[in-house]
């Protein structure tokens, strides 16, 4: 059973406080999309046997979403960081170039998050 | 036998009477039942489970597979009991299992006879024809023959306990490895936990000799206990197994902690669940058999177990055993028998010489040691009393027979390294020791990626004393010192997976690797020649190591057997997977406190003492409870719905609808947001005003709906269905923190907060103002809009809506004020003729007015606009969640089935999920549907049966009648609207 | 190849069983085939071998990574059922188990299909709802089920309490001839079969890449050589995102790990499976005597095949609710697998976006249970390039149109 | 004289406070009570009033009269983006004191309760078996467990169930 760390409370709790939200960074399609973009937004998952990017919402705890850089096929976890970003942190990045190498660390890299 | 001297554990000032089958028996204080029954000179114990072979006690521990008891009587009955493990107690009942009619006389064993005809996988090869013969004729006889104890009849009267425990450095065992990885650690200031099985701590050492720190093990063992007890951040529990090391370090021990006393007040056992920083396994190691013709013979024992058996309870099978080994440790053995004063005729060790410290011991003891010697059989039926001698290198010619009560037999050792595996650590195969030991290099890894299991002693790999403790001491601190400690040197042991190497198939046969599932190196060579290669395929071909010690004494000798028939080195053959747990664990410990009362929370409305105080049965919804409806003396749950239902039509009902939900949406971006949320647009709804929202997911399905309130400028009250109150909460939330988060809204659930009465009926304006406080007049507070006041005193906010069609008020007031709120309506409605009414009169009467019920109209696959709700969908607003999704060309399509009311032509009630059935058959011969009942009801109201339904372009099929089928019945119904009762609506326009 | 019989049995026995053939061969890979299915379990091999029975096509090589049968076919709960409420999923499921009812006999190999029947219990209002709608559903789709009262559940399973408090049980759904199977038999059943047709299953052989020119697949390569063929399935359960990659296309599919567990073995106490949608939970008792449970899926992404035990805790504490005689049974044994989990739950048997390429996967927490009628379908799919009528709903595409076939709608529980 | 007792508190008065994580509006709002703004997962206490952290923009105010805080409120709160609410029917308290506080608490959370872990002033939102809770820490043996109003009756029976002395495990011993 998981450990994660929430990086609004900084607590380090089980995964029974929290609550998983699939793949994450999917940008959403409206009504100007295509029917391709659409499925693709709603279904077409990357899914890997590796580092995936993962939504978590703290439910039993302060209630926010986070996200997570963990290893589906070890259950390492390289990193969570607040749900409001367009791509993991450079900590977690480099986290995961050193883990998993800098390959591993570009596949998911989606340019630094979001300030505002 | 009891031996009149020695036995380190037991009291022999206290005797305690047991019963096993339908023999009392006496043994002593310190015993376990396998103890005490060997001591009253019972070795047959148990039968195998496919041949029904007479089985006695092989061990002396939790990797017993043989001496399986029912423990205790009636509902306390526990099948499977290992007898080796169970501390004897006064009145103690066991009976033994898998037997008819008796232990020592089993009809069953008649498998046994025809065994050569039943060999592994048999049953995949026969029972085949013909057909209805195998569920009929052949299954049940095996499932009879199959199982071991009976199923407990009665629910278990005992009681679970479960906690959360954390700590630093978690030790799983508490011989002398285990002990000094805890003493090194807490002595580092960390906080540990170290766990033992058994009911004393030491482990083997106490019973294997050498020295610790200069004196005896036990002392030290001792002293280490102390120290240990008198440190404040040290958890000590002995009784407790180390059931399972999951992920990120998850430990699930389980403790013992009635039941060596046969009962007691508090809970039978507690199920600590833990989160160690790093686990230190030290759960040693298991002896292996030898594998030779008549292994299984009761008598014939692991050399350890035996050696356990005397020096820990006196007591032994016989006057005279015999050893048969491959290593050096067994001579420990001899010794220790030849010290009890039992006889040991000869030591059959099967390498060419043996000349290290303790053979030479063993010869000036006295005792005759035959080199390059094994065993080609045992004699004896039901236990042994004679082996055969043979040249352990050749086909099994008998040079000599030995009479013997007991044969002390080993093969070498195996770690227990399941707790290393369970969570991913791998094994790499030791030559020298012959056995599969941890791979330093592949440890299982924790959460950042760390390792989180150590093992020490036995269970690395270190047998020898001095080595076991030092690795012990490394493991709780890589920087303590290890107590120093002495033992004799031993010689290598030689790898013997076979015994005599050059046996024939017959004696293969009779050559048991798993004692319990009845497998023979002859099965592991018959899947191997089947092409049943796979370690995994000869496992699940032959049941190796599916027993209930799940292959701790077979798992090493099946796959050597495996390695040798396919030619293949060992380790390339590799492992089966430890899965957990490490031993069986009790499944109500699993399940914990939750039975009963607390099986499940159960939610309560502020009014819930009100409703059952007055008869009202319930509906779960949910977690929730709410009144289904509130019978009357002598009336049924339908004539008490019809007479609620006609009630509320006519004079004045009360619903108790605290479980809607209630979310505030506050902030600059609240409007926006809410345009987003629901179909309909929000923004727009003036303060003071409700509107009907629907929400979509991204799919565009209907998943919620409910009354929006503006409450202010920059303020909504959203109310959701019951089930929908976290929910959608948690959606809201969801879109505002990972899509929307530049937007500047808040949002509350307020739904406990509030408690919220539904006043309906035609006397509902006459019942408030007899509270008075509020100006509830039609001009005051329409239709759709709500007004904030005090009624009776109390705080509340009036919503003037309908579910009903009937002139409705929901009045919510703080939830502690609820019971007074109501208790008011009741007595001002007295006169107005009041009845609470419950869910299903409120289900009827929407139905009534064709309004949908969220989970019966839907279901996850339909949309607004199936349902005519398309006035609640925004055409001008350029996006919301689902809009896209209703686009795709399967929602957009016109042939859907949309909502319709449904008549029966015989004014009948449709059943319940009855489809209507269509023309002809589709492409995979389905007998073809054009659409479903949804909700359908006995109407009070219209005094027949209606009913909603999804048809098939039905809007425009008004008046056509379909056929329904359900229930094996067939049922005429007319397309009718969807509204049933008052279509002008004139009841709320008042 | 010799034919399983009583006949055989003590023909072998009288000579120690030194004569019984490999059930399967283990040859060396060719050079191309006219078609290869990647994954020996048993959707794989029922496809192979349905190519050959059905559609005469034998030069077919299956590729299994690692031991036949390893995947999820060795590792589930062998619940065998088609009571389903959508069509398409009545339509596969029913085919699949009326396949099962002859399956022993075709395959000369046991494989232990006990129709011992299987109730879905209703333990809310709103469950009652649901499976009188399937039950009127089946009716008309041909598969055989009831509605059934809290009465006859007591006496098909008297181990049950039905009287809550919690959740009494107010009737079920019950398929009598639904029931379980013997899962590993069910995949040497198929290989064996497969091997006698001369096509080759070669264990060890892991695909590490997808050959497409032009938009057509030409063969795969393998850690034993590349494979030439024109004609390639994928039915790999929880691998099905990783060979798509390969393919370099995405599926609809995500992996997620259930896991089960069993008790040691007791006396027959429970003739029927059970399964409670309510309170999470599934339970059987198996031949050997365990209590066969199992529960719902891991909610995150998992490969490890190991699960997260609050799930086991969960499921064991409603069964005991329901079945109080559990709680002083042991659990010998847990376990997990990985199962792809599709948009709407149910199964993808289809075309691809590469010529030549089809998929088999999606089978979710049911997959055992649909192994030959999965098979039938995808053969057909192989050989014809087109849907039949059985798999033409499950296209990979339907998510795109919108059309889903969603049975989370009647039955949430994992089965 | 029981190692442990669990009392269901008097009815305590409650107030949600939302604001944006680091508004100006924070400390002005909460001093306006007498308060100071709560670190982390901290209980601030004044008397008879604290602000418990629930989330990077949200702290529960106990204030003995939750109608006259909201009044306070209005001033400090005027203009700025915030919700503010009386909550205190939607939840109940419980009280669980005495040396075996935590070992009970220990039973139904999944939560190092650790005196070192958990010390006085600590607050904690997380789970009691099967229900959210809030646990805070006034003393070292004087725990407080705060769940909604609906399952009152649920925790009550688990904490009764958790403090049967014949259940006692002997965790965190001094």
């Amino acid at each position: 059973m998981l450990m994660l760390v929430c990086p609004y409370c900084g607590v380090t709790a089980e995964e029974t406080e929290f609550a998983p939200g699939g793949e994450a960074h999917l940008s959403r399609v409206g009504p100007d999309g295509s029917d391709e973009a659409f499925e693709a937004y709603l279904f077409a998952r990357a899914n890997p046997k590796g580092v995936h990017l993962e939504r978590w919402r703290h439910a039993y705890g302060c209630g926010k979403w986070f996200l997570a850089a963990r290893c589906t096929a070890t259950l390492e976890v390289f990193g969570t960081y607040p749900a409001q970003s367009k791509g993991p942190p450079p900590a977690v990045l480099d986290r995961i170039a050193d883990r998993r190498g800098a390959g591993a660390a570009a596949r998911v890299g989606r340019g630094a998050p979001d300030a505002s | 036998m009891r031996l009149e001297t020695g036995g380190r554990l037991i009291d022999r000032t206290r005797p305690l009477r047991f019963r096993f089958d339908d023999r009392w028996m006496t043994g002593l204080a310190g015993d376990t039942l396998a103890s005490a029954l060997i001591g009253q000179g019972r070795i047959l114990m148990g039968r195998s489970f496919k041949y029904h072979r007479p089985r006695g006690p092989v061990a002396a521990g939790l990797e017993e597979p043989n001496a399986l008891v029912t423990l205790g009587t009636g509902a306390r009955a526990e099948p499977n009991v290992r007898a080796t493990q169970t501390e004897l107690f006064q009145g103690l009942r066991a009976d033994s299992q898998n037997r008819w009619p008796s232990l020592a006389f089993d009809l069953m064993a008649a498998n046994d006879l025809v065994s050569r005809f039943l060999p592994a996988g048999f049953y995949y090869k026969t029972f085949i024809r013909p057909r209805a013969a195998w569920k009929h004729l052949f299954e049940p006889a095996i499932r009879r023959a199959a199982g071991l104890g009976p199923a407990p009849k009665a629910a278990d009267p005992d009681r679970y306990d479960q906690v959360y425990a954390f700590c630093d450095v978690l030790v799983a065992g508490g011989g002398v490895a285990g002990l000094a990885a805890a003493l090194a650690a807490a002595r580092t200031g960390a906080r540990v936990m170290l766990f033992e099985q058994a009911p004393h701590w030491g482990g083997r050492a106490p019973v294997d000799g050498g020295t610790v720190a200069g004196g005896d093990p036990a002392g030290w063992v001792a002293a280490a206990v102390a120290e240990l007890a008198a440190m404040p951040d040290v958890t000590l529990r002995t009784r407790a197994t180390v059931a399972a090391v999951h992920d990120h370090g998850y430990v699930l021990v389980e403790e013992r902690l009635t039941d060596h006393l046969g009962g007691g007040p508090g809970p039978r056992r507690r199920l600590w669940r833990i989160r160690a920083g790093r686990v230190v396994n030290a759960c040693g190691a298991f002896e292996r058999p030898l594998a030779f013709p008549g292994n299984d013979r009761p008598g014939v024992m692991l050399a350890s177990a035996l050696r356990d058996y005397v020096v820990n309870w006196a007591v032994a099978p016989g006057p005279a055993a015999v050893v048969v080994t491959n290593n050096d440790d067994a001579y420990r053995t001899a010794l220790a028998l030849r010290r009890a004063g039992i006889s040991v005729p000869v030591i059959a060790d099967a390498r060419p010489a043996a000349d290290g410290p303790l053979p030479q011991a063993a010869r000036a003891a006295g005792i005759r040691v035959a080199t390059g010697t094994g065993i080609a059989g045992t004699v004896g039926r039901g236990r042994v009393v004679a082996v055969q001698l043979c040249d352990a290198g050749g086909g099994g010619h008998v040079t000599e027979t030995i009479p013997c009560d007991a044969v002390a037999m080993s093969g070498g050792w195996s770690p227990a390294v399941h707790l290393w595996s369970q969570p991913g650590g791998r094994l790499r195969w030791d030559e020298a020791g012959a056995m599969f030991v941890p791979d330093p290099d592949h440890p299982p890894t924790g959460a950042a990626g760390e390792p989180i299991v150590t093992c020490a002693g036995a269970a690395a790999g270190a047998l020898r004393l001095p080595d076991c403790i030092a690795s012990g001491a490394r493991a709780g601190d890589p920087a303590a010192a290890a107590p120093p400690a002495e033992a004799e040197a031993e010689a290598p042991l030689l790898p013997v997976w076979v015994m005599p190497s050059g046996a024939g198939p017959r004696k293969r046969a009779k050559m048991w690797l798993d004692f319990q599932n009845d497998v023979k190196v002859s099965d592991v060579e018959l899947a191997a020649r089947e092409g049943y290669r796979s370690v995994e395929h000869t496992k699940r071909y032959t049941t190796l190591g599916m027993a209930t010690d799940q292959g701790k004494l077979s798992n090493v000798n099946g796959l050597a057997v495996l390695a040798q028939a396919l030619d293949e080195a060992i380790p390339r053959v590799g492992t089966t997977t430890f899965r957990p747990p490490f031993v069986p664990v009790t499944i109500g410990a699993l399940a914990g406190e939750a039975r009963g009362a607390v099986f499940q929370p159960l939610r309560r409305t502020p009014l819930h003492d009100w409703h059952a105080a007055h008869g009202a049965v319930w509906e779960p919804v949910g977690l929730w409870r709410r009144p289904y409806c509130y019978p009357r003396a002598n009336e049924s749950r339908a004539d008490a719905v019809a007479r609620e239902v006609l009630n509320t039509r006519r004079a004045l009902g009360l619903l108790d609808a605290s479980t809607l939900g209630k979310i505030v949406v506050k902030g600059p971006d609240a409007g926006r947001f809410l345009d987003m949320i629901y179909t309909g647009a929000m923004s727009s709804l003036p303060v003071g005003r409700c509107r009907y929202g629907l929400l979509c997911n991204e799919q565009g399905f209907l998943i919620d709906d409910g009354v929006v309130a503006r409450l202010a400028e920059d303020t909504w009250l959203c109310h959701t269905t019951s089930g929908g109150a976290d929910r959608i909460h948690v959606w809201m939330e969801d879109w505002l923190q990972t899509e929307w988060w530049n937007w500047r809204v808040f949002t509350l659930n307020l739904t406990e907060q509030l408690a919220q009465i539904a006043v309906v009926g035609p006397h509902a304006r006459k019942a408030l103002e007899a509270l008075g406080g509020m100006d509830v007049s039609k001009a005051a507070l329409p239709f759709m809009h709500w007004a904030e006041g005090t009624l009776a005193g109390i705080p509340a906010r009036v919503f003037r809506i309908s579910f009903s069609g009937e002139l409705s008020y929901e009045v919510a007031v703080p939830a502690d004020r609820g019971v007074e709120l109501w208790e008011r309506l009741v007595a001002a409605g007295g006169p107005l003729g009041v009845m609470p009414y419950g869910t299903e009169a409120l289900h009827v009467m929407r139905a009534e007015k064709g309004f949908i019920m969220i989970g019966d109209e839907t279901d996850g696959t339909v949309i607004p606009q199936d349902l005519g709700l398309g006035w609640a969908i925004s055409a001008r607003k350029p996006d919301y969640l689902g809009k896209r999704g209703q686009m795709r060309p399967a929602l957009a399509d016109p042939d859907r089935w949309r909502l319709v009311g449904l008549m029966t032509l015989d004014g009948s009630v449709i059943p319940e999920g009855a489809y209507a059935v269509g023309a002809g058959r589709n492409a995979n011969g389905q007998t073809a549907t054009e659409g479903r009942v949804t909700s359908t009801y006995f109407s009070p109201t219209l005094n027949r049966g209606i009913a909603l339904g999804l048809i098939r372009r039905g809007p425009e099929r008004m008046g056509e009648v379909l056929t329904f089928a359900a229930e094996g019945r067939r049922v005429q119904a007319r397309i009718v609207s969807p509204v049933f009762h008052d279509p002008e609506g004139k009841a709320q326009d008042v | 190849m010799s034919r399983y019989s009583v006949f055989a049995i003590v023909r072998e026995g009288l000579r120690h069983h030194t004569g019984w053939p490999r059930a399967w061969a283990s040859p060396e890979p060719r050079a191309r085939y006219d078609a290869i299915v990647v994954g020996a379990g048993g959707h794989g091999l029922a496809t192979a071998y349905y190519l050959g029975r059905n559609h005469g096509i034998t030069d077919v090589a299956v590729l299994e990574k690692g031991w036949l049968g390893g995947g999820n076919t060795g590792r589930n709960t062998t619940i065998i059922r088609s009571n389903y409420l959508q069509d398409p999923s009545a339509a596969i499921y029913e085919k699949s188990r009326a396949l099962y009812e002859t399956l022993s006999q075709e395959l000369n190999y046991n494989v232990m299909f006990s129709p011992r029947g299987v109730m879905m219990l209703a333990q809310t209002e709103h469950e009652v709802r649901g499976y009188r709608r399937t039950a009127a559903a089946n009716a008309l789709q041909g598969v055989e089920t009831e509605f059934i009262g809290p009465r006859r559940v007591k006496e098909l399973c008297p181990i049950m309490n039905i009287d809550g408090p919690r959740y009494p049980v107010l009737g079920a759904l019950w398929q009598p001839r639904g029931g379980t199977g013997r899962h590993d038999a069910v995949a040497w059943g198929y290989a064996r079969a497969c091997s006698q047709m001369g096509m080759h299953i070669i264990e060890n052989c892991a695909v590490t890449g997808i050959t497409v020119e032009g938009g057509q697949v030409r063969g795969v390569d393998t850690t034993r050589g590349p494979i030439g063929c024109d004609r390639l399935g994928l039915v790999v359960a929880g691998h099905s995102s990783q060979l798509a990659d390969m393919a370099g296309f995405r599926l609809p599919i995500e992996s997620l790990c259930l896991q089960a567990l069993v008790s040691e073995p007791i006396k027959p106490c429970m003739d029927v499976v059970v399964m409670a949608n309510t309170v999470h939970g599934y339970m059987s008792q198996s031949d050997k005597g365990e209590m066969v449970i199992g529960g719902g899926t891991d909610g995150f992404n998992n490969y490890t095949q190991r699960g997260s035990h609050h799930h086991i805790e969960e499921t064991l504490r409603a069964l005991v609710e329901t079945f109080p005689m559990l709680s002083r049974l042991k659990m010998l044994r847990q376990w997990g697998g990985i199962v792809d989990m599709t948009g709407d739950r149910s199964p993808l048997i289809s075309k691809t976006p590469v010529g030549g390429i089809f998929v088999n996967c999606g089978w979710g927490t049911g997959g055992f249970k649909a192994i030959p009628g999965s098979g039938w379908a995808m053969a057909e799919l192989m050989a014809k390039g087109e849907p039949g009528p059985l798999a033409a709903e499950f296209s990979m595409f339907r998510f795109r149109e919108g059309r889903f076939i969603d049975e989370s709608v009647a039955a949430g529980v994992a089965h | 004289m029981s190692d442990v007792t669990v009392t269901r508190a008097t009815p305590q008065g409650m107030v949600t406070l939302k604001l944006p994580p680091g508004d100006v509006a924070w400390g002005p709002a909460l001093a306006a009570l007498g308060l100071s703004v709560p670190a982390v997962r901290r209980l601030e206490r004044a008397g008879d009033r604290a602000a418990l952290w629930m989330a990077p923009d949200e702290v529960l105010l106990l204030v003995p009269d939750p109608a006259a805080a909201l009044a306070a409120l209005a001033g400090p709160l005027a203009g700025a983006h915030h919700l503010a609410a009386d909550v205190g029917a939607a939840r109940v308290v419980f009280a669980v004191a005495g040396p075996r506080a935590r070992e009970v608490l220990a039973k139904l959370c999944p939560v190092d309760l650790h005196p070192a872990a958990f010390p006085a002033g600590s607050a904690r939102r997380t789970r009691a078996a099967q229900v959210a809770c809030m646990l805070w820490a006034e003393a070292a043996d004087d725990l407080r467990l705060s769940c909604f109003r609906s399952v009152e009756g649920y925790v009550a029976d688990l904490l009764t169930l958790s403090a049967d002395p014949a259940g006692s495990v002997g965790l965190f011993r001094a």
